[in-house]
């Protein structure tokens, strides 16, 4: 329990550095510390192959893209002009209370269908032998779909980003086509 | 060792998608949308593995895998397109790219 | 020969030449178009000898819904059907007999024109509907030729639409504007006859003429008041038809039409056909003594008019338009005092002697080279020798001098006014005067004292096919009058016999030596006319006729409703223009002051994403919180 | 048979792309002609029978179709004009793909409306023919396309949702287990809130009769869409108002129609002649049409709503034959705009140049004008009559308006084809190869139902009468 209360609360402060502080490099370290700590939580729920993952891809792999970016576009400037819709901030403060309480309350409304014990024997711990045999057996089909999906957003990144070749005009260059003839 | 309730895990989730969801509204720039829409997906992915262990079943964690690889596509396609739009017209802020106005 | 044959052959011959118009070159489309006449003549011919006292009445084929008499409550649908009676004979014998005559003189008439096959295919058409106006068994059949013939006068009254000749510009608008004027009066007639239909069927429930004949009982006890009714509709049809007042305006007009086709449709026979649908309509016309008081003053009072008009024209054909008019409405005088077979008789000698006068008026035309004005003519008589014998034996036909035609027929229509209204009586024989008057001013006019016009030109006589018909005419009129000769003259009133057969003859009880008396006055009215027209020639004054504009403006009649109607309805068709975009202003206010609220809406779609996102979750807020609520509820 | 002859057009109008572009105007001929050929077949046939089959069991919507007299003159006609619009706009469109498609498509639709037993099924194919015609105006419209697209669309929808409104009251009220017209015969709404469902189906008829003052849509429709005029045939086509009337309106409100007749007959007997004198007025043939197609409309309307057996069988009469020649003149306009460039009625002077296209256009004016021998007379005097004895008044009222029709149509065409062609304007060619046959062949139709009715009579006059017949001789 102490477990668990460390983590959700280092995951919130995570979180809350994530949407508030206005430098972006501060608010992806502060993701990577939020999604750290989601890997926590899936170790304390017995998916350990998960947890790893988490680690591996997104705190890794995808946060690095993400700052990647980041220097690339030199984002990190917080915008200056006026905000052309002052009063999203208020709302979104009175709808995300709202939302969040909501969820709370719905939550704790929720029993579990069996004792925990018994259900956290039948998942092996979320050992990657388990998991990788329901990925390639009942979830087969939505894999290969994700593999493709993949496929086509690294295709269509790399075409999104492509800036259009440009293209030799002969007539602007006389001296090329007066070349050829010389050879000729 | 105690196990502590689904309910908290949920409670959790569902705090830490409302934070994303104010993060998504309230941040002005491009990529920091971004990192708030990944704060909401993982709060999913964490009321998943939650109920996962909640009805024994492996299922919930292989659904988060394929989350995962959704999200990576979709920050591959996503930074893809803020390049691109940043190219052409040298911002990031999403009040910028109001086109789509009625 | 089945009757459809007398209407089918100038459809074939008007098909024939519409279609195959290349196909004839020079003027062999005209002999065509007279041969199928004259086929078509011959047909009428063997029907009327073939008549006898059973009408005959031969169906065809289904055409409208419910118009007839059915069984067991239900009615029947009506029929395409034609009907021979000694009424239909006779004026199927003059619309193929006369309008034979006026083809072949239009093949000579017409034969400089570029489109001198198309011009005889519609004088074919218009001879189809005539003849189908005549024999048709049903008033809507009628209706058929009825409108038919006016789309045909329509069509030739704009046969040069462009301008005769030299595509004159402002000729060609002023003979479209003529086709239309007479096509939309006869409309407004129209509506009057549909309306009769109407009426008819709404008391009968059918719309065969012998289905309604036959009805006598239902007839006798029909309320007066419908039957009147009916009759006044059928009058305005009637009357617009026939050019009687008031919708007259269009008859002088119609002369921008070539003069053959002023000769057969607004002379002849078209412009009787008024006069044939009250004929036809006698059983009503019987029963309906104030609608017959109201035939015979329209009748009465347009003679007066069209005689008046007549005085002070300068045009060759307007004079005798107006005539026309006149006698026309002696036949309308004679139909509405119940005297059909005197209006008939009249028909047929005044389709020969105004036929015979309009086509010599065109022989007229033709030798001075399309100059229609009086007052440049003169002096004809020595250069058309023949023409001018068949002229002078029209006007005296129409003038009622006798042994002429004319003197026959209209003595018969003054006899039966004499004996029934007193007042109409004076009017006819005053017209008679002014008749014989104006007539003897377009005879010194054109054909004695001095020539006065471009003396450049040789008029003459023209050729064979020319002369023909008039020879033919000018006989008809001589003797067509013996048809009918009254008992007082000795004569055995043949026609009124024969057309007794078919429709009621009423019998005067006038004394013979009263009659002589009224005859001698007529005769002696007709002379004082003629006299008086010689005396105004003698005096060189003929060339401005009596009663100046207000006669050469035809009583303003024209003018005011060119003014009124015309001008009115013209204004009202650009206010309601105006309205009509107001209407759709209205619809266009109603409309955006709806659409406001959406104009509300747009503001939300600014275009922001942030914003929708917004929307987004304030909904899902919504929801989540409405289960969180009631989760609580239940909970609780 | 009947799906044949309701979806082959749709199918044709899919396929129509899979076709190499030179073949297309061709291909979308057959079809049009194979369905034509279906139409008369089935008419050979004596009609085709009901077919009725659940279709969203949930609501009670029923894929109920027949084809009976009335609908088959309706079909046959439209089949007919479809197919000539379809010769006429693969030789005057410009790679005519896409309106071909267009056509095709809103055959079915209006087939199906006229096919259609079922009234959510009318509903689809009442809206399904509206798609094709809004897209027609909008890929091929004048300048101000828009305007008249966004107007013709609001009063359209305007009138549907409040019809669709009346058609789930209908069966709500009236108990009945599905929309089949014979369920809903069946379990009949009565009293007021007869009148109340009756009027929001009224609204969608009146706009699509159209009645004033819901007619504004109406020329400007007409006025921006192409000038070939083959998207008027197709609109003209698509005044299928009096036909929803006559087919659901009498038969599930009598009592609120009878109880309306007054007011509505006046309304329609005055549309007729407003119409016809503004028409007067116009310079402009398409404008001019669509006034004088108004003012057909206001008389098929008058006989429809005098629920008099023979006024019903001239008005189903005039609405099947006057899509044939006022379809045509619309043709015949965009044959005068290819020829001179304008659509104006002062033109001047054209029939010393083109002789046969001013004399067929003149015949299907005659048409128009309802000249007894010609078909449009045959419906004119039968619903006059069949008004004149509801209403004496109304009748002369509506009658006035065949002379206003006289004056504008006499005046506009005598200020185009008549009179003097001004010095140096183009030469107008006469009619060319296949202009024969799109004017000839309505003409000719015109002239034939006009003189031999016998079998256009036989195919209504017997649906009319067991309609009134339903009635239980209310009239």
């Amino acid at each position: 329990m102490i477990t668990f209360l460390v983590l959700s609360l280092l995951t919130l402060v995570g979180g809350i550095i994530t949407i508030s502080v206005r430098n972006a490099v501060h608010a992806s370290l502060g993701l990577v510390g939020t999604l750290l700590m989601v890997a926590g939580l899936y170790a304390t729920l017995n998916a350990s192959f998960l947890a790893a993952t988490q680690v591996i891809v997104y705190a890794g792999a995808v946060m690095v893209l993400f700052l990647f970016v980041i220097m690339l576009l030199d984002a990190n400037r917080p915008v200056e002009d006026a905000n052309p819709l002052p009063f999203i901030a208020p709302l979104a403060g009175v709808g995300g209370a709202i939302l969040a309480g909501a969820f709370a309350i719905l939550a704790f409304t929720y029993k579990d269908p069996r004792p925990l014990a018994e259900s956290t024997a039948a998942l092996a711990n979320g050992a990657p032998g388990p998991v990788g045999e329901t990925l390639l057996t009942r979830f087969l089909l939505p894999f290969e779909a994700v593999s493709i999906l993949l496929l086509v957003a690294v295709v269509g990144s790399v075409a999104l980003v492509q800036r259009p070749a440009v293209q030799a005009d002969p007539q602007t260059q006389p001296g090329a086509a007066r070349l050829e003839g010389e050879v000729a | 060792m105690e196990s502590v309730p689904t309910s908290y895990y949920i409670a959790l989730s569902g705090i830490l998608f409302a934070l994303g969801m104010i993060g998504v509204l309230t941040r002005r720039t491009a990529i920091m949308v971004f990192l708030s829409v990944e704060l909401m997906l993982n709060a999913a992915n964490l009321s998943l593995v939650a109920f996962a262990r909640a009805w024994g079943d492996l299922v919930g964690q292989t659904a988060v895998f394929i989350v995962m690889t959704l999200a990576a596509a979709e920050v591959a396609i996503g930074l893809a397109i803020i390049v691109a739009i940043f190219r052409k017209r040298e911002t990031t802020n999403v009040d910028d790219l109001a086109s789509l106005k009625g | 020969m089945a009757l459809y044959w007398l209407p089918l052959l100038p459809l074939i011959g008007f098909l024939l030449l519409i279609v195959g118009g290349r196909w004839f070159s020079g003027t062999s489309g005209g002999w065509l178009g007279s041969g199928f006449i004259g086929a078509a003549f011959v047909v009428a011919l063997v029907r009327f000898f073939g008549l006898s006292d059973v009408p005959a009445h031969e169906t065809l084929w289904t055409w409208l819904p419910n118009m007839a008499l059915g069984t067991g409550g239900v009615s029947a649908n009506l029929n395409v059907g034609f009907y021979l009676d000694q009424l239909s004979s006779v004026m199927t014998l003059v619309i193929t007999g006369v309008g034979f005559l006026i083809h072949v003189y239009s093949i000579s008439y017409m034969r400089e024109d570029a489109r001198f096959t198309r011009f005889f295919a519609l004088l074919n058409f218009f001879v189809a509907m005539m003849l189908i106006l005549v024999l048709a068994d049903s008033y809507p059949l009628m209706f058929v030729g009825w409108e038919g013939v006016g789309m045909a006068s329509y069509l030739l009254i704009g046969f040069w639409f462009a301008g005769h000749k030299d595509h004159n510009a402002a000729d060609g608008v002023n003979n479209s504007n003529a086709a239309r004027k007479a096509f939309i009066m006869n409309r407004i007639g129209d509506l009057g006859f549909m309306l009769g239909m109407f009426l008819i069927y709404k008391v009968f429930g059918t719309l065969v003429i012998p289905e309604l004949a036959g009805q006598e009982g239902t007839l006798a006890v029909t309320s007066r008041p419908l039957i009147e009714l009916i009759c006044l509709f059928l009058l305005v049809g009637a009357v617009g038809k026939s050019g009687q007042l008031p919708l007259t305006t269009w008859l002088p007009d119609a002369m921008a039409g070539p003069t053959p086709v002023s000769a057969l449709i607004h002379a002849a026979t078209m412009v009787t056909a008024g006069v044939y649908l009250i004929a036809r309509s006698n059983f009503f016309y019987d029963l309906a003594p104030g609608a017959s008081m109201w035939v015979a003053w329209a009748g009465g009072l347009t003679a007066l008019y069209g005689a008046l008009s007549a005085l002070n024209q300068t045009d060759i054909k307007k004079i005798l338009a107006y005539s026309t008019v006149s006698q026309l409405g002696y036949m309308f005088l004679a139909v509405g005092l119940h005297s059909y077979t005197a209006a008939i008789f009249h028909l047929v000698t005044h389709a020969f002697f105004k036929a015979l006068l309009f086509l010599a008026a065109g022989a007229v035309i033709h030798a001075l080279h399309e100059e229609q004005d009086v007052r440049k003519m003169g002096g004809l008589a020595k250069s058309m020798p023949f023409t001018h014998i068949v002229s002078l034996i029209g006007v005296l036909a129409i003038s009622g001098i006798p042994i002429f035609a004319g003197f026959f027929s209209k003595d018969g229509i003054l006899a039966s006014a004499f004996a029934q209204n007193i007042p109409l009586y004076l009017i006819g024989l005053f017209v008679a005067f002014l008749t014989a008057f104006y007539m003897g001013r377009w005879y010194f006019l054109v054909w004695r004292g001095e020539y006065r016009g471009d003396t450049k030109l040789h008029p003459h006589d023209g050729d064979a096919v020319l002369s023909a018909p008039l020879g033919i005419l000018a006989a008809l009129a001589t003797v067509g009058g013996f048809l009918n000769v009254p008992s007082f003259l000795g004569g055995g009133h043949v026609l009124d016999n024969f057309l007794g057969r078919a429709i009621p003859v009423h019998e005067h009880e006038i004394l013979a030596s009263t009659e002589w008396l009224a005859t001698l006055i007529a005769v002696a009215v007709a002379l004082a006319g003629l006299g008086w027209a010689f005396y105004e020639h003698r005096r060189r004054a003929l060339q401005v006729g009596p009663l100046g504009q207000f006669s050469f403006q035809a009583l303003y009649l024209d003018r005011l409703y060119t003014a009124v109607v015309g001008n009115g309805s013209k204004v009202i068709s650009r206010g309601l223009d105006t309205v009509d975009n107001g209407v759709d202003g209205a619809m266009n206010g109603i409309v955006s002051n709806v659409g406001a609220p959406g104009w509300l809406v747009t503001i939300w779609q600014s275009g922001f994403v942030r914003a929708y996102a917004l929307s987004m979750l304030l909904g899902t807020a919504l929801i989540v919180g409405y289960w969180a609520l009631k989760a609580i509820g239940g909970g609780l | 048979m009947i799906h044949f002859f309701i979806f082959l057009p749709v199918l044709a109008s899919l396929l129509i792309f899979l076709v190499p572009v030179r073949w297309r105007e061709e291909f979308a001929g057959a079809a049009a002609g194979l369905t034509l050929a279906g139409g008369l077949w089935s008419w050979s046939v004596g009609g085709l029978s009901a077919y009725s089959i659940n279709w969203i069991p949930a609501l009670g919507v029923t894929y109920s179709v027949q084809m009976d007299g009335v609908s088959l003159l309706l079909g046959i006609v439209t089949a007919f004009m479809t197919l000539i619009a379809i010769i006429y706009a693969g030789k005057r469109i410009p790679n005519p793909g896409t309106m071909l498609s267009l056509i095709l498509m809103m055959e079915t639709g209006l087939l199906g409306i006229y096919a259609a037993r079922d009234l959510v099924l009318f509903y689809v194919f009442f809206e399904d023919a509206l798609i094709p015609a809004l897209l027609m105006l909008a890929i091929y419209g004048k300048a101000h396309r828009m305007a008249a697209l966004i107007k013709f669309a609001a009063y359209t929808l305007f009138g549907s949702l409040l019809m669709l409104i009346s058609i789930i009251g209908v069966k709500y009220y009236g108990g009945s287990p599905t929309f089949a017209l014979a369920d809903l015969q069946a379990h009949p709404v009565t009293g007021t809130v007869q009148t109340w469902l009756f009027l929001g189906f009224l609204a969608a008829m009146a706009v699509k009769l159209p009645l004033f003052p819901m007619h504004a849509w109406l020329p400007d429709f007409h006025a921006q869409n192409h000038d070939s005029g083959v998207a008027d045939v197709m609109g003209t086509l698509y005044k299928v108002g009096a036909y929803g009337l006559f087919r659901f309106g009498v038969i599930l409100f009598p009592d609120a129609m009878l109880e309306l007749r007054p007011i509505l007959m006046a309304l329609a007997a005055f549309t007729a002649l407003y119409a016809a004198w503004i028409a007067f007025s116009q310079t402009d043939w398409k404008r001019l049409l669509a006034y004088a197609g108004l003012s057909h409309m206001g008389l098929v309307g008058l006989g429809i709503f005098s629920m008099n057996e023979t006024a019903m069988i001239g008005a189903l009469f005039l609405l099947a034959f006057q899509n044939v020649y006022t379809g045509a003149l619309f043709l015949a306009a965009g044959m005068l705009q290819e020829r001179v460039g304008s659509l104006s009625t002062k033109v001047g002077g054209i029939m010393t140049q083109a002789g046969a296209l001013s004399g067929l256009t003149m015949t299907l004016w005659f048409a128009s004008i309802a000249v007894p021998g010609l078909a449009g007379f045959i419906g004119e005097f039968s619903i006059l009559l069949g008004a004149y004895q509801v209403s004496p008044w109304l009748a002369f009222l509506a009658g006035l308006s065949t002379i206003a029709a006289a004056a504008y149509a006499l005046t506009a065409y005598q200020t185009t084809y008549w009179q003097v062609r001004p010095a140096g304007a183009v030469l107008a060619h006469d009619l060319r190869d296949l202009d024969w046959l799109i004017l000839g062949a309505p003409v000719a139709v015109a002239i034939f139902f006009g003189i031999y009715s016998g079998p256009a009579l036989a195919l209504v006059q017997p649906v009319v009468r067991a309609w009134m017949n339903g009635l239980g001789g209310g009239v």
